[in-house]
């Protein structure tokens, strides 16, 4: 399947691509840890995924073209 | 009191002391309000390992965070009876001593318009995905962590 | 940080929302500063019995009220780590939708500004001799109460 | 004794005098009844007394040439 990345903040540094194309993950469980792999860094820091603009507390189904976003712990204001 | 559409709160840039006067003299109208709390985020110049930040870079992920603004919004307008509520945050570069954020609350007593002030800062920090990259004035940077 | 000379805290009429951000402007300069919490007073115009309250007309026991000012500061600068601290109460008229009282505190990180600023209010409503009389438009009045 | 009077609010529509002449009197209770007595609208209403600048809580001797200002509940900001 094809998902849409988007990685913020120091997460933007090190992920830099927009699209992923991969097989065999169906959820967010699955995807974090593929991320991890590919992204040693990732698993140093803490971060969250949203998915479709929905930020995931535990796991959830991922379908085809579903936009995914990385992000570090926030920091506005 | 809540508007159902979406409202912007980002500003490109420092928010200037004159757009902060402008908003309150909007209100002058508004003759049921009694008390305005406002916040208002200034960007410090820390010193670590003896450098120094000139500015900080806001990015955000802009439709996420105006809908979980939004929703904040609706929570905070059926929680305390308020008349006014804005909130404007920068995006881009801003300068150590600009203003980065502003939270504005009006009710006709000052207790609502206190708290909600306090309770959407606290809300705006913690929930929405907004980064800022500490700039230090030899080229370096470092990601901001809120506390 | 406290100041041994006592401050004048008395302006004559309404607080000006240009008075408001000149004062916010000033501490461009002062880079420790992360967060400033702002308080204020705005005149209602109630309507009592069928009538509107078009102002208020301000009176003080100035000199006690100044030293008890003076007292609050000491405190709070004493309780908060404060960078700066603020405070202007009208005297005479101010038309109701204009300002009166305008608190302004100021430090390193959000929490010791927000609750000072909310803490100064409350004493110096409850701890100030000063006296509001509302005018209504047909010229009657009557003293205002604090809640 | 002579005091001087200072009255603030609603109090200063009824008791405009700024000189007080007072024999017997010695402490703020006593001037307290006295000048219930002297503007019987005082009785009705909460107030304080400030001698010297002096906020009263408990009685308090008063000596000549002092100033008192009679209070009524303060409505500030």
């Amino acid at each position: 399947m094809e998902i849409e990345l988007l990685s913020f903040g120091k997460i933007a540094e090190f992920i830099t691509i927009k699209k992923l194309s991969i097989d065999g993950i169906s959820d967010t469980d699955g995807l974090k840890k593929y991320l991890e792999d590919k992204f040693p860094q990732l698993s140093e820091i803490k971060y969250k995924l949203a998915v479709d603009k929905q930020i995931i507390q535990k796991n959830r189904i991922i379908t085809d073209q579903a936009t995914v976003a990385i992000m570090p712990p926030f920091s506005g204001g | 009191m809540s508007d159902k559409k979406i409202k912007n709160i980002f500003v490109n840039g420092a928010i200037s002391p004159s757009f902060i006067s402008e908003s309150i003299a909007k209100h002058s109208s508004k003759t049921e309000i009694g008390g305005h709390s406002i916040f208002l985020g200034q960007v410090r110049k820390d010193e670590i390992d003896g450098k120094s930040v000139s500015a900080i870079e806001y990015t955000a992920f802009e439709d996420l965070a105006l809908e979980k603004m939004h929703e904040i919004r609706e929570n905070i307008f059926e929680k305390y009876p308020l008349s006014c509520m804005h909130i404007y945050q920068s995006l881009g570069r801003v300068s150590a001593g600009e203003i980065c954020l502003f939270v504005f609350t009006s009710s006709a007593h000052r207790k609502p318009a206190i708290n909600a002030c306090e309770e959407v800062v606290e809300r705006l920090k913690a929930e929405l995905p907004i980064w800022g990259k500490e700039l230090f004035e030899d080229g370096s940077h470092q990601w901001k962590e809120n506390k």
